[in-house]
């Protein structure tokens, strides 16, 4: 393929870059190229390469072979304050903030502008963390320390913080993830605004309709290897899938007819003071239930409770027609209740373990007899989900920590559904996931469901909500406020109940 | 404290089955002096001052009678970590220990290992239970110590007012037994007008004996004198009064160097205070020692044995032996001492 | 992990290097081979080596307890106030050992209701144990014990047949015991997880709160034992009983490769690292080196404990690097 | 097409910003707020009983005892923000105090020297454990519990059983313990200097708040470019130069050093600063805190001695004293986070 000779030079470059880890080849001879005033996606399936590449980019990682080309010199990036001084921000896939710390000390943290003898003028970084904030439409407290944070808030710390810099370059690994549709469209016109200055992008997301949106040039990347780089136009999705996978995609949303059977979970007037009240459904046996609402909408905190981890303070959980003892995961555990965690980095998975030992965490009790473990269990156990759910890994041995994000979400199910459980709680079950293994992880879900488990799914995503469910659950600020059959679920009903706005209307 | 009553082992039924202690070889008096003779000294602590005086003498002592000597030891003053070092010292074959013992009984079973396989055991400053070791050369008459310090400071405030201890720590042996006869002076009548307020400990550490000083005169207004029976303990409470507004109004006596309280002294916070020569106590220690391993005594009371330039000693009960009364320093002469 | 890159794991190392100190102690050191020196050199580091078990668990869940020099402290001036008192040694036993479990409940108590610290706590009830004991038993040194008793803590008695005291075979056995609980069983792998993630622990459903009490419980009676073991073994019942011995504690679990992080290391290693702290002790100790010397080597071998991995790693780590950038054939 | 849902409109929320930033200060300033307020009732609760507690010699001999400690914990608060220890203050402040004495003892140099050297030696201390911290990367608390042995061997060694006598110290530097300006001891002088300095610092300067997101998230600050070694490095520097600087004055005050002083005392410096709601983990907490845990700690001690507790039962209350003041803490701490959660809730 042929660069337009018109054109100004790339800012950015790579070229025949190689990178691996032990022996993990995460990227092996990739080229890329970021011009100015264009908007470039990275598209690719789950442990393709794309972070590696950006860390790549961004100095965190040196490269094996190959070079970083800067204005079309060879640079070498020691560490990311380097590339930070060559003028390119990144936001990274996982939020990386200081908990401690304000938003305002995050954002302009080792560049906060200084006063005479180097003091740092602290009304200026909180001027500045306003402005910006004001710049993306949020309402955030420059002031609040990061620590608290809902992940989307985290999400858009980042964003500001890479705004800050004014940068050349900006490069971005997921950042609409977590994110709910107003705040990406904020997002996307102030990166067009950026654009429309000169500054290159890149940007990576598995939601492919995004790309489409915002960028001309997309390149994609496969287990590692370049695979192409080309112009989005006159591209379709479809394409743009087939370079991922290398085939064509089955469905997204296989959703199979399932025997509906008794109530399997059954709550009733959960509350806790000041997250949620008087929180009643039940979920039955072959049926996938979606809970949705705006993000913060209490949706984590109710399943949280109702498995256990978190405390309640009124309200009842039955499941199988027996009420849960409040508060002990390990007795939902016992009873048949799973629950597939939001944030897979800090409460999924413990990331210094290998796959084995993450997957057999949850029958400990299980793989052995008299309180000891037999590791061919243990392993047998690992090496059946991980064929199951089509796991890429190297060895189980392995770290999780090393597996890329979709990957880690594999490894967070199997541990899960290695417990057999009657209950199935997911959160966010596709956050971050590639197509490819999102079109698996639904059909796993259904055929489960198919197998007469009872699923309970928490979703910020809608198509999701309503390619999958059965029945829709919408809670607004801490409520309850409307239950949708699968007939009459959709995206305008769905939403009403989501803002609040049918309650409003009726008081009205 | 009845239901030891019923059964098990008790203090009073395990008195019954303790064993016996070494038996004794004869004495021969006319016995020379065996050369070679090695003897290890094992302080409190290595690095305390004092007692690297008296073990750095004994060693010279040793040297004078052809024999050797050397100081092992623990880094810190616990009651335990003297107790590997003795069994270090039964390997190595020592001909005799001389132990200034942290806890009179923790050491007792490896010493009593050591005088089964015929090392001799001197204990020296320090004592440790009667029957495991052969000698204890006391640097003085713990009464005679106890009953001055009364005595002296009586003296200085006319038989009048509050006075307070700073000892060591609370466990130290050679403290206590002093600090015992202390109380037991002062219930004599012509002391009816003093009041032993308080026993304070400084742990033997400089800070801590120091703000135990300033606690002191904090919580007793009145208070008109502290005795230190303790090099460290008396040399804080100098400080503490010469830097402050107490000086000249509280008196300060006890245990104590010349060298570190020659300040004091001099600058009038201390009048005097009294220490016995630390040289001498190791000095007797190594002769001491070397006649029991010569077989010139066995340490049964009244045999006698020559101790170099100190000249004879007489083992009096127990096996103890007094070094002699306590050198007292005031102005006059502290010049002279250089320890 | 490369067959090489396991052999030069810390533990193994600190492995080698117990084996090494033996046989350079008996080539080189007369008595050091000596079954009475061993006996009474293994036998000095009985109480470190029991409470070590316990601690090697607690830090391996990212917990640390300073308190257990102070617990043996107490439990020994308990266990001397109580027979001074004249009652019977078979009752003081369980009663210092309730008071161990009750101190090590308070620690858990506060790490896992109220939150705080494992750390802060234990620097408090450090001073608290300690300060009880003293409360307990004041200038008094108790030392009249049961020679029945008494010489089953000495090494002057030996497990018949071998030159092993009582409580160092006791040590062994429960040593057996906490290996497997660590690394064969269930306990231990929540342990770790605990260690490396508590909160990812939590939601697979671990018990981290009561798990965490049970250890801190343990970890009390232990040490609270040890007491009694120190007593009868020095025949000395005093307050400051092992005084400042939780360092020694610490510093051997750590030199034995155990992350004080938390979520790493092994049980050998951790034994090992007693081990090797006590014989190095004994055979430099033979060998009159002075204890300012045994105290900067403890310093250096317990840096060398951290910096040796490190060092292995960044060295394979360039190796991997060369090897990636030459030519695949 | 993927539409994830929707916030409600902006103006459905209301401005909480004025209020979540009185929270956030309500937070900080509680914990320092609740032990000054615990050093406060304990001095006046003492005081009534005892009014020598505040005379002019008392309130004297309280700051002094406490400069110390307060020296000691300002310069392990730094090293603890960044998510390390120094567990060998105790094993520094001994060997400078002998070194230094060594140096001046029968010779006519001043105060100035003397902390000039206790500041060498204890920085060069410092440097040590921070290189072996920060370039050999490895964990802290292991590395500076083995340079706590090192150090103390090595003072051990130079002292040879010997000791520094004060009648051998120049007097120039024996006043630097005892003196004062305007009714002030030097002493309290220096340290309320060094610490506030250092709160400034911290406060003011990129450097200072880099140090604060070091212990917050090392990822992060790796990944913001922050010279992680290069601040890990110069807070042991400055640890180690507080840590000698505190070595020289306790020459100067106590006059007599043997080898080992201040042994033991690490852990007293990790409780001020613990108490004083620097946390352990990193990333919170400021030196005004330390050094109000470190007068605490010293209070107490002191108070105890005055209102005539058996000595017997000192230690024991000191601990519960302890445990108390940091359940406290910790309580405050969970209500106002609690309280900030629920405001900032719409
Ligand atoms: N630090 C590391 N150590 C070892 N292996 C790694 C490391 N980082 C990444 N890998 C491996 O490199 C490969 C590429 O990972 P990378 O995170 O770049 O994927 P990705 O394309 O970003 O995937 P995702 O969409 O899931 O985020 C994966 O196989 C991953 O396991
Ligand atoms: N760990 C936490 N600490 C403090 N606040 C939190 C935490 N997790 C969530 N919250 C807050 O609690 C509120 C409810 O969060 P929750 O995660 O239950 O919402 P949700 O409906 O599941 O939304 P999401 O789509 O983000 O998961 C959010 O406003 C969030 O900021
Ligand atoms: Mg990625
Ligand atoms: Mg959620």
């Amino acid at each position: 393929m042929k660069q337009p000779d018109a054109g100004p030079p790339p800012v950015l470059a790579l070229k025949d870059v190689s990178k691996s880890f032990g022996a993990v080849r995460a990227l092996q001879d990739v080229s890329l190229q970021l011009y100015p005033g264009e908007a470039h996606a990275l598209a690719g399936e789950n442990g393709a390469g794309k972070s590696t590449l950006i860390k790549t980019l961004a100095g965190v990682h040196r490269p094996d072979t190959g070079q970083v080309l800067l204005d079309g010199a060879t640079v070498e990036f020691h560490g990311p304050a380097d590339a930070r001084d060559a003028g390119i921000a990144v936001i990274y896939q996982e939020p990386t903030l200081f908990p401690d710390l304000s938003i305002a000390e995050n954002i302009f943290m080792g560049r906060q502008p200084r006063r005479s003898l180097g003091r740092i003028d602290r009304r200026a970084v909180h001027a500045a963390t306003a402005a910006l904030m004001a710049r993306l439409g949020v309402d955030l407290d420059p002031g609040r320390p990061a620590r608290g944070l809902s992940i989307a808030d985290q999400q858009i710390v980042e964003i500001a913080k890479a705004l800050s810099f004014d940068a050349r370059v900006l490069i971005m690994d997921e950042p609409t993830a977590a994110l709910t549709g107003g705040e990406t469209a904020r997002l996307f016109s102030v990166v067009e605004a950026l654009r429309a200055e000169g500054a290159a992008v890149l940007f990576i997301s598995h939601r492919l309709e995004e790309i489409f949106r915002l960028c001309q040039r997309v390149t994609t990347l496969r287990d590692g290897r370049w695979i192409s780089s080309e112009p989005l136009d006159g591209l379709s999705e479809d394409d743009l899938v087939r370079r991922m996978v290398g085939r064509d995609l089955d469905e997204l949303y296989p959703k199979q007819q399932a025997r509906i059977g008794d109530t399997a979970l059954s709550v009733r007037r959960l509350t806790r003071e000041g997250v949620f009240r008087d929180v009643s459904f039940d979920v039955r046996r072959g049926e996938i239930v979606a809970l949705a609402g705006l993000v913060g909408a209490g949706r984590s905190e109710v399943v949280q409770a109702v498995f256990g981890v978190d405390r309640f303070d009124a309200g009842e959980v039955h499941v199988d027609g027996r009420a849960l003892p409040a508060g002990s995961p390990t007795a939902a555990m016992d009873a048949g209740i799973a629950l597939v965690p939001e944030d897979r980095r800090q409460r999924g998975l413990v990331m210094d373990m290998s796959i084995e030992r993450n997957i057999g965490l949850t029958g400990l009790g299980r793989l052995g007899r008299g309180g000891l473990v037999r590791r061919s269990l243990e392993r047998g156990r690992a090496a059946d989900w991980a064929v199951r759910l089509q796991l890429k890994y190297n060895r189980l041995s392995d770290s999780v920590g090393v597996l890329s994000g979709g990957n880690q979400q594999k490894v967070v199910l199997a541990k899960w559904l290695a417990t057999e459980p009657s209950v199935l709680i997911v959160d966010e079950p596709t956050r971050g996931i590639d197509v490819g293994t999102k079109a698996e992880v639904h059909r796993l879900l259904s055929g489960l469901a198919a197998e007469g488990l009872a699923v309970l799914m928490v979703s910020s995503d809608l198509p999701e909500v309503l390619g999958m469910a059965d029945r829709v659950l919408v809670m607004h600020e801490g409520r309850l406020v409307a239950e949708i059959p699968r007939a009459e679920a959709t995206e305008e009903t769905v939403m009403a109940a989501a803002t609040g706005r049918t309650a409003e209307e009726k008081a009205a | 404290v009845t239901l030891a009553g019923c059964s098990g082992t008790t203090k009073d039924s395990a008195a019954k089955d303790s064993t016996g202690s070494v038996a004794k070889a004869s004495a021969n008096p006319d016995a020379a002096l065996k050369k070679d003779l090695k003897l290890a000294f094992l302080p409190k602590q290595i690095n305390n001052p004092y007692e690297k005086i008296v073990d750095e003498a004994g060693i010279e002592a040793a040297k004078e009678f052809g024999g050797t000597g050397k100081e092992v030891g623990p880094s810190d003053a616990s009651a335990s970590s003297q107790v590997s070092y003795i069994n270090t010292l039964i390997q190595q074959r020592q001909d005799a220990i001389l132990i200034a013992a942290n806890d009179p009984n923790a050491v007792c079973t490896p010493l009593k290992t050591a005088m089964k396989q015929d090392i001799k055991v001197v204990a020296y400053d320090s004592d440790t239970a009667k029957d495991c070791r052969q000698l204890f050369i006391n640097q003085a008459s713990s009464e005679e110590i106890g009953r001055s310090q009364v005595r002296n400071i009586a003296e200085q405030l006319g038989h009048k007012g509050e006075i307070a201890i700073l000892s060591a720590t609370q466990n130290a042996t050679n403290q206590n037994t002093w600090i015992e006869f202390m109380k037991d002076e002062l219930k004599k009548p012509e002391y009816k007008d003093m009041k032993l307020v308080k026993v304070a400990y400084g742990d033997d550490d400089d800070q801590k004996s120091f703000q135990e000083t300033q606690g002191l005169l904090k919580a007793y207004p009145n208070l008109k004198g502290i005795i230190s029976p303790t090099t460290v303990g008396i040399a804080a409470a100098a400080r503490y009064i010469s830097s402050s507004s107490y000086k000249g109004k509280v008196v300060v006596k006890g245990l104590g160097t010349p060298n570190q309280m020659r300040k004091y002294v001099k600058d009038g916070t201390v009048e005097q205070f009294a220490l016995w020569n630390p040289k001498d106590l190791g000095y007797l220690g190594a002769y001491a020692a070397a006649a029991l391993a010569s077989g010139q005594i066995t340490g049964t009371e009244g045999e006698k044995f020559k101790a170099g330039r100190l000249g004879e000693y007489t083992i009096g009960k127990d096996g103890e032996i007094i070094l002699g009364p306590p050198t007292v320093f005031d102005k006059s002469n502290i010049d002279q001492f250089d320890f | 992990m490369s067959p090489l890159a396991k052999l030069l794991r810390w533990d193994s190392v600190v492995g080698a290097l117990l084996v090494a100190v033996f046989l350079v102690g008996t080539g080189t050191t007369d008595g050091f081979a000596d079954t009475a020196n061993l006996s009474a050199a293994l036998n000095d580091i009985a109480e470190v080596a029991l409470i070590a078990l316990p601690m090697t668990l607690l830090v391996v869940a990212g917990q640390v307890d300073l308190s257990v020099a102070s617990m043996l402290g107490l439990s020994s001036a308990l266990a001397g106030s109580l027979w001074d008192a004249g009652w019977a040694f078979e009752l003081i036993v369980p009663v210092c050992l309730l008071v161990g479990a009750l101190g090590g409940l308070l620690n858990g108590w506060l790490v896992t209701r109220v939150g705080l610290p494992s750390l802060a706590v234990t620097i408090g009830t450090l001073a608290l144990f300690r300060g009880l004991a003293s409360v307990v038993l004041g200038t008094k040194a108790v030392a009249d014990f049961p020679e029945s008793y008494a010489q089953w803590a000495t090494y002057t008695q030996t497990v018949p047949g071998t030159f092993i005291p009582y409580p160092v075979a006791l040590f062994a056995v429960l040593a057996v015991v906490a290996a497997v609980v660590l690394h064969g069983a269930g306990f231990g792998r929540s342990l770790f997880a605990i260690g490396a993630q508590e909160d990812a622990a939590y939601f697979a459903g671990i018990r981290v709160k009561r798990i965490k009490l049970a250890l801190f419980v343990v970890s009390g009676t232990v040490a609270s034992f040890a007491g009694i073991v120190y007593t009868l073994r020095y025949g000395s019942a005093r307050a400051d009983n092992g005084f400042g011995l939780e360092l020694v504690v610490i510093a051997s679990v750590l030199l034995g490769g155990i992350d004080f992080d938390g979520g790493k290391g092994t049980l050998g290693g951790a034994v090992a690292g007693v081990l090797l702290v006590g014989l190095l002790r004994n055979l430099l100790t033979l060998n009159d080196v002075s204890s300012e010397i045994q105290v900067v080597v403890t310093g250096v071998l317990l840096i060398a404990s951290v910096l040796t991995p490190r060092l292995v790693a960044v060295l394979t780590e360039r190796r991997h690097r060369r090897a990636a950038t030459e030519p695949v054939p | 097409m993927t539409t994830a849902l929707d916030k409600p409109p902006a103006h459905a929320a209301p401005a909480r910003t004025g209020d979540a930033r009185t929270l956030v200060d309500a937070v900080f300033r509680a914990r320092e707020a609740a032990i000054g307020g615990a050093l406060v009732l304990l001095v006046l609760g003492t005081w009534i009983a005892n009014p020598a507690f505040l005379d002019s010699q008392g309130v004297k001999d309280l700051l002094l005892n406490a400069s110390i400690l307060v020296l000691l914990a300002v310069g392990q608060s730094v090293v603890v923000v960044t998510r390390n220890i120094d567990l060998s203050v105790g094993s520094v402040v001994g060997l400078t105090a002998f070194t230094c004495g060594d140096f001046v003892s029968g010779s006519s140099h001043g105060p100035v020297v003397t902390m000039l050297l206790g500041i060498a030696v204890g920085a060069l201390c410092g440097l040590v454990s921070g290189a072996l911290v920060s370039l050999g990367k490895v964990p802290a608390l292991v590395v500076t519990l083995g340079m706590l042995y090192v150090l103390q061997g090595v003072d051990y060694a130079l002292a040879e059983g010997g000791q520094i006598n004060a009648v051998n110290l120049p007097e120039a530097v024996l006043s630097l313990g005892s003196g004062s300006v305007l009714g002030i001891p030097y002493l309290p002088l220096i340290a309320a200097l060094v610490l506030a300095a250092t709160a400034y610092y911290l406060r003011t300067y990129r450097s200072g708040r880099e140090l604060y997101a070091i212990g917050s998230s090392p990822e992060a600050a790796r990944l913001a470019g922050i010279p992680i070694r290069r601040r890990v490095l110069a807070a042991y520097v400055f640890s180690g130069a507080v840590a000698g600087l505190a070595g020289a004055l306790w020459l100067a005050r106590f006059g007599t050093v043997v080898a080992g002083a201040a042994t033991g005392w690490e852990l007293t410096v990790v409780s001020a600063v613990v108490v004083g709601g620097v946390a352990i983990t990193g990333g919170t907490g400021s030196v005004w805190g330390a050094a109000l845990g470190a007068l605490l700690l010293t209070t107490i001690s002191g108070a105890l001695v005055v209102l005539k507790v058996d000595p017997f039962w000192e230690q024991a209350i000191t601990g519960a004293l302890l445990i108390l003041a940091i359940t406290a803490d910790r309580v405050v701490q969970v209500r106002t986070t609690n309280a900030l959660r629920k405001r900032s809730r719409r």
